[in-house]
């Protein structure tokens, strides 16, 4: 019996556990716990792979019980797992096992340590159950799940009402998304009759009715769902100011993990995509806009968790666009490096941050690859991936996108382009960030590294973490593509690679961008402050740094009016209260006419009453 | 016959004019005096339409008690020549012309409802005496016997609560 | 027996008429809360001499019931309200009706 | 039998704890508390004894005033337990979260609490027309009186509100009860307020539209939804803790009850034409309550507001006519019912300590008191619709039912889960995050009393999310009665 159950169970129990001590365990066995529980279910998964690889059957199933059934409606919890989701548990377990470790040095000296541990298995679980689902609404679930603890952990540290800010724009923007997927969940089942992933998927195969309008519906919804996730346009505001989470929590949520859901997403429901060509399009539109927009924002940034924010954006802007170009296989590929490597720049910088007392401004870094020569290597060897180098793992998967994207789209030179010279900005940015960051003069004090300090970057718990996402940044590529080249059979298209001008055309875009970027930032050649002064350069970079006016458009379209609306004072109270006031009012009118009546006066309610006789008497008279 | 025919008008000139007088003047006393001589008026008239038993009660009852209440409060407030100046200024000659009005009017109206109605009887002064009028006040009218007990009753609580709530609040000055 | 006169009933009602509208007179046109009462007292005896005529007219004792029973709620009145009055000239240390204006709404 | 015991013990039970205020202020709290604790044991061996064959838990009919056709008709199915169960366990909530409150007369407390109690539990078992509005009202005055006596600084204005609307509300529907009972004896001779003969009633379409106006009025203002929610808002504000519980927790819900079991199946024609009307409502009440939410200053308010939105998914789900809408809002009702009662607790609780309920002068107080941030994320997570939790299974089940009515509605429907991240998110933040304000007095956490009932809301919420089949399929052979012949 495979103990499929058992992976995403481990930090669920993690979770439980650090969740009711309510963190009084001494952190030692925090630690343990929370870094432990990941640790046991990565290699849970290593076996299950093991197992998996090694039997004949292409799915593992884990029932329990039934979660509801109403009439046809029916869902279970059941774990279901085939290739694609097992190359996703095996990233979330493994890379979350890394960046956990990792974690326990760089939240040594925070307040809610527990805390953070707690968040963090949760997520984990939460990640697991999204990819193990085996309907729709246990993705859900796991969807809503993972937003939930990014939530938690961006707002970490909760004393920081900018950091709360943040975290409810990343919850409520991805929500907005939810909302799509929620309602392409209603119409698959109303389509399909069930929110089984696998039935869904036969029925899109099989019995999808043609002209299948319905069918482009619900992939533009699934599509608006994995936007807001996955932090592409329209919906990618929220994920550079998740960057106020604590660092391992960018890694592993905000790079590696939560953020792939969405292509996790749109892999998974590959039959319903496949049916829709203006689905695809819309698809590989939304991550080609993205990765232009990002890769130019990024240029700008002198945040550096904000660069790599904004480059996370562009890479996973390059997966939805193979998805779209119809390269299942390279964009997935793609996500598993991506994974690594990013987690390796996001730590790194973690290190860097740390030892400059929270400072994350490049500007104020400088000459530090001697004095941090660890984080120093992990990111040269993190950016070469990033970049694409020949022979990293990266550069497999980004070139595996390009030239299927050439081959294999009805807009192949448009397409080609816009990504050729996002691969060339990819260049230019990294760059960019090494050398402010490490190179050049020191700007400002570095913290004084003590050496029992447990983040210090030459400890084990910072050292290991960095040299596994090295060696996996850099052989990553040379044993997953087979891998991941399976997953879709006959059904992906992944091009060979062949000595042509386009091919090497793709192969040297990156080198020439190091090379400029090079001659930009770091070299005397050009004059850095003419630039800087000039207008049209400098109203492009103000442009470039708001991440294209996204933020203000929403701010002033949505933010602003709902905001005036709702807390202008008149409106604190209810309209509809009005109505009923009206008629209190009337009441107590009447009430006031009529009082006026009863003046108190003796002699007047004498005169009142002989008048009222005198009516009466007329009336009976006269009647 | 005759005598007591005129006996009747006698008394209703006298009941009017003393009536009037007495909602006029400006002396408390004086005023309460004609009202005496009212109600003894309307004694006789009572007598004359052979109700003695009635007259009799308003002689006791109202000549006798009640006014002699009244007379009690106005010597305890000491209603004196300061009143009787104060009274003529309050009943200046404009305050009447409204109620004069007014009463003329429902003078003119109950008078048409007096006259419209068809009966033109006359009363023949057959005695009533106090035996029968005793016999269905205990049969007939009981429970209007009982409820009248009950207002009194009301009307003894209400007047000794009303009047100890004055002394307490003397005691306490 | 008899007194043996012979008025028409529409005389007595007239006389109780003028003393009820003399008596209502009385109660719209005194401030002082004494003389109103006194006028009620006279609107009292109007409303009983209707009656007791009303009865007489028919030679039954109902009339006279009645007049009892008026007498019965004047007694109660007035006992009422002289202590009310009494009340109303300590407190206000006048009798004038208009200056106890609590009642209003 | 069982339940009118059940009934004449709250009441008896209420009598007793009134009196016993004189030997001791706190022995009417144990007196109340164990009563409602027995009461919830009670409840739980009849659910685990199981249904008879015709599906029920209890029955008693008797004759109660015959020449009116009056009959004294109790029964419990499944759907009656499920929330007779809800009631006697927010009877514990409301009375373990009030412990401390009440300053004065704690006998008279306790003795309205557990006649409210009392009275619900006949709501939500009579099967007389008669004897459902007794019921109606003996629910209606106690809880009057908790929110005029202990209330807060505006409670006089809250509880005239609060009682206007729900009088004026319950005489339409007497109108209405009496009209059904005079219409169906002109027509069988028979003159009987019995449920089931009534429901049975022959009547022709446009009476019947009139009469189950009447009956919805009655029970949408109950809810509420808009547009006569208005009450609620004063009512919860004003209200004192225990009364703030009961009111979201239960008394809201006999209002979505009599939508489920008189206006569905008694008018089923008319409301079968009515949906749109009453799914439009709903829908409007999630928006506008969500919107509201989010302006709202005021702790207690802003959680009373949410409580109209999330009504509106009951609305929505019941006139989508579906199996799956149906279930969603009975799921709704339960889960609703623990986690409102939770935020109101809170809500309580924090006032006990800060004498504020204004969450400008709250902010940071998750550094001082750990615990209740946590449990407020628990619950304010529910509310906002976190699936695994009760009120996503409620939510969700009620969306996909009302997808198969009506598009467009449940897009927007759809719409107030967004708007109810904005406005539970910022409760979240304005109240327990940030920067501690320096001019918050030290408040101690909560202990033992407050932290067991808080734990065992968030059990039954992770249950109700987890596992909502042992829920469904109680209910599950109820539907096709509920929802009368076709489908």
């Amino acid at each position: 019996m495979h103990l499929l159950w058992a992976i995403p169970a481990l930090p669920l129990a993690g979770f439980l556990i650090l969740f009711l001590t309510e963190g009084r365990l001494p952190r030692s066995v925090v630690s343990s716990i929370g870094a432990g529980s990941v640790g046991l279910a990565a290699l849970l998964t290593g076996y299950v792979a093991w197992q998996f690889t090694s039997s004949d059957s292409s799915e593992f199933v884990s029932s329990s019980w039934t979660w509801m059934i109403v009439g046809e409606f029916n869902v279970s919890f059941r774990l279901w797992v085939d290739a694609l989701s097992l190359v996703m548990v095996s990233v979330i377990t493994g890379v979350g096992f890394l960046i956990h470790w990792y974690a326990t040095g760089y939240m040594s000296e925070e307040e809610g340590y527990s805390r953070f541990f707690c968040y963090m298995n949760l997520f984990v679980f939460a990640m697991l159950i999204l990819v193990m689902g085996d309907n729709l609404l246990l993705l859900f679930l796991g969807w809503e799940g993972v937003g939930l603890c990014s939530y938690l952990l961006i707002g970490f540290f909760h004393k920081v009402p900018e950091f709360g800010y943040a975290a409810r724009k990343a919850f409520v923007v991805t929500r907005v998304g939810d909302t799509f997927l929620i309602i392409a969940l209603f119409l698959i089942f109303k389509q399909v009759g069930s929110l089984q992933i696998q039935e869904g998927l036969t029925f899109a195969r099989e019995s999808m009715p043609d002209p299948a309008t319905i069918n482009t519906i619900i992939c533009l919804l699934l599509l608006g769902g994995a936007v807001g996730k996955s932090a592409q346009v329209p919906l990618q505001t929220w994920l550079p100011d998740a960057m106020a989470g604590p660092t391992p929590v960018s890694a592993l949520i905000h790079a590696a993990t939560m953020v792939t859901a969405g292509v996790y997403l749109i892999a998974r429901m590959q039959d319903f995509f496949m049916l829709s060509q203006t689905a695809m399009l819309c698809v590989a539109a939304v991550g080609l806009v993205t990765l232009f927009i990002a890769s130019f924002t990024a240029l700008v940034q002198s945040d550096i968790k904000r660069v790599l924010a904004y480059s996370t954006m562009s890479q996973i802007g390059y997966m939805f666009f193979a998805l779209g170009v119809g390269a299942w296989s390279a964009g997935l590929f793609h996500l598993m490096t991506h994974a690594f490597f990013k987690a390796l720049l996001f730590l790194a910088s973690g290190s860097v941050i740390l030892a400059m007392h929270h400072e994350q401004n490049m500007f104020k870094m400088g000459g530090l690859w001697k004095k941090l020569p660890i984080p120093f290597i992990a990111m040269l060897v993190g950016s070469a991936a990033l970049v694409a180098l020949p022979l990293t793992s990266g550069f497999f998967s980004k070139d595996a996108i390009l030239l299927t994207a050439w081959k294999n789209s009805p807009y192949a030179i448009l397409f080609w382009t816009v990504a050729v010279i996002a691969a060339f900005l990819t260049s230019l940015y990294t760059v960019r960030m090494m050398v402010l960051t490490f190179f050049g003069k020191p700007q400002s004090e570095m913290h004084e590294l003590k050496k029992e300090s447990l983040w210090h970057p030459s400890r084990i718990r910072t050292v290991v973490p960095f040299g596994l996402l090295a060696v996996l940044s850099i052989a990553g590529g040379w044993m997953g593509f087979e891998f991941t080249s399976d997953l879709f059979g006959d059904k992906g298209v992944h091009a060979e690679f062949h000595f042509d001008p386009i091919a090497l055309l793709t192969l040297g875009i990156p080198f020439a961008g190091v090379v400029v970027g090079y001659f930009l930032f770091a070299s005397d050649l050009v004059d850095r402050r003419k630039i800087i002064k000039n207008r049209l350069s400098d109203l492009l970079s103000k442009f470039w740094h708001s991440g294209w006016g996204f933020d203000w458009l929403y701010d002033t379209l949505v933010v602003k009016p709902f905001r005036f609306i709702a807390q202008t004072r008149t409106n604190r109270n209810d309209i509809v209260d009005l109505f009923f006031k009206l008629i209190k009012f009337l009441a107590s009118l009447f009430h006031h006419i009529l009082s006026m009546f009863q003046t108190g006066h003796v002699r007047w309610y004498a005169f009142t009453m002989v008048g009222g006789l005198l009516l009466v008497f007329l009336a009976v008279v006269w009647i | 016959m005759e005598l007591s025919l005129y006996l009747f008008y006698i008394s209703a000139a006298v009941a009017i004019t003393t009536a009037i007088m007495a909602v006029t003047r400006k002396n408390a006393s004086h005023a309460l005096i004609y009202l005496v001589v009212t109600l003894l008026s309307i004694a006789v008239i009572f007598f004359l339409l052979g109700a003695p038993f009635a007259a009799a009660l308003e002689i006791v009852i109202y000549a006798g008690a009640i006014v002699v209440l009244f007379l009690f409060v106005v010597m305890m407030l000491n209603l004196g020549r300061s009143s009787v100046a104060r009274e003529s200024q309050w009943l200046r000659p404009g305050m009447w012309v409204l109620p004069a009005i007014l009463s003329g009017v429902l003078f003119i109206v109950f008078g048409y409802t007096v006259l419209q109605t068809e009966n033109s009887a006359m009363i023949e002064g057959q005695v009533v005496p106090p035996k029968e009028v005793g016999k269905v006040l205990f049969h007939e009218y009981l429970l209007g016997v009982e409820l009248a007990g009950v207002l009194l009753l009301a009307a003894l609580v209400g007047a000794f609560h009303v009047g100890r709530r004055y002394l307490e609040e003397r005691r306490e000055n | 027996m008899t007194t043996a006169l012979s008025i028409p009933l529409e005389h007595v009602f007239f006389l109780a008429i003028i003393l009820f509208l003399i008596g209502a007179f009385g109660v719209l046109i005194r401030r002082n809360i004494i003389f109103m009462l006194l006028s009620l007292e006279i609107m009292m005896n109007a409303c009983g001499l209707a009656f007791v005529a009303a009865g007489a007219r028919w030679a039954e004792p109902d009339g006279q019931i009645m007049f009892m029973f008026i007498l019965a709620l004047a007694a109660a009145e007035v006992a009422v309200a002289l202590g009310l009055v009494v009340q109303l000239a300590r407190r206000f240390e006048t009798l004038d009706i208009d200056r106890a204006e609590e009642l209003n709404g | 039998m069982s339940v009118m015991l059940l009934i004449l013990l709250l009441l008896g039970a209420g009598v007793v704890a009134w009196v016993s205020e004189r030997v001791n202020t706190t022995l009417p709290n144990w007196i109340a508390l164990i009563t409602f604790v027995a009461t919830t044991l009670w409840v739980l061996v009849i659910w685990f004894n199981g249904p008879d064959t015709d599906g029920l838990y209890a029955n008693l009919n008797r004759e109660w005033i015959p020449r009116f056709g009056i009959d004294l008709h109790l029964r419990v199915d499944a759907l009656s337990l499920m929330l007779i169960g809800l009631t006697t366990f927010l009877g514990i909530v409301a009375v373990v979260s009030s412990w401390t409150e009440t300053k004065t007369r704690h006998g008279f407390f306790q003795f309205n609490i557990l006649w409210v109690m009392a009275g619900v539990i006949g709501v939500f078992s009579a099967f007389d027309l008669f004897l459902f509005f007794f019921f109606w009202e003996v629910m209606l005055i106690p809880m009057y009186f908790l929110i005029a006596i202990w209330g807060h600084e505006d409670k006089e204005y809250a509880s005239m509100k609060f009682f206007l609307f729900t009088q004026i509300s319950g005489l339409l529907m007497l109108v209405a009860i009496v009209a059904l009972v005079w219409i169906n004896y002109n027509i069988s001779g028979v003159l009987t307020f019995d449920y089931d003969v009534l429901k049975e009633a022959n009547l022709d379409i446009a009476t019947a539209r009139l009469l189950m106006l009447g009956f919805f009025i009655a029970f949408i203002t109950k809810l509420p939804s808009v547009p006569v929610h208005t009450w609620l808002p004063d009512a919860h504000t004003q209200a004192p803790t225990a009364g703030s519980v009961i009111l979201a927790g239960i008394l809201l819900k006999t209002g979505a009850y009599g939508i489920i079991r008189f206006v569905v199946p008694m008018f089923n024609e008319a409301s079968k034409e009515f949906w749109v009307w009453g799914m439009s409502l709903g829908v409007i009440s999630i928006l506008y309550g969500g919107y509201l939410a989010y302006s709202q200053t005021d702790f207690k308010r802003l959680v009373a507001y949410s409580s109209i939105a999330h009504m509106g998914f009951i609305l929505v789900g019941v006139y989508s006519f579906s199996k799956l809408g149906t279930q969603g809002a009975i799921i709704t009702m339960i889960a609703h019912g623990f986690s409102t009662a939770a935020l109101f607790m809170m809500a309580g609780a924090i006032q006990e300590r800060l004498h504020t309920r204004e969450m400008s002068k709250m902010g940071g107080l998750w550094v001082r008191a750990p615990r209740m941030g946590a449990v407020t994320m628990f619950f304010v997570v529910a509310s906002v619709g976190m699936p695994g939790l009760g009120n996503f299974i409620g939510e969700f089940l009620v969306l996909i039912g009302a997808f198969q009515k009506s598009v467009v509605l449940t897009v927007f429907a759809a719409i107030g889960i967004v708007v109810a991240a904005v406005y539970g998110l910022s409760l979240m933040q304005r109240s327990f995050q940030g920067v501690p304000n320096p001019d918050v007095p030290k408040m101690h956490d909560f202990a033992f009393r407050e932290m067991s009932v808080m734990v065992l809301l968030m059990i039954a919420l992770v249950w109700v999310g987890i596992y909502p089949q042992s829920l469904l399929q109680m209910t599950a052979p109820l539907l096709s009665e509920l929802l009368r012949p076709t489908l």
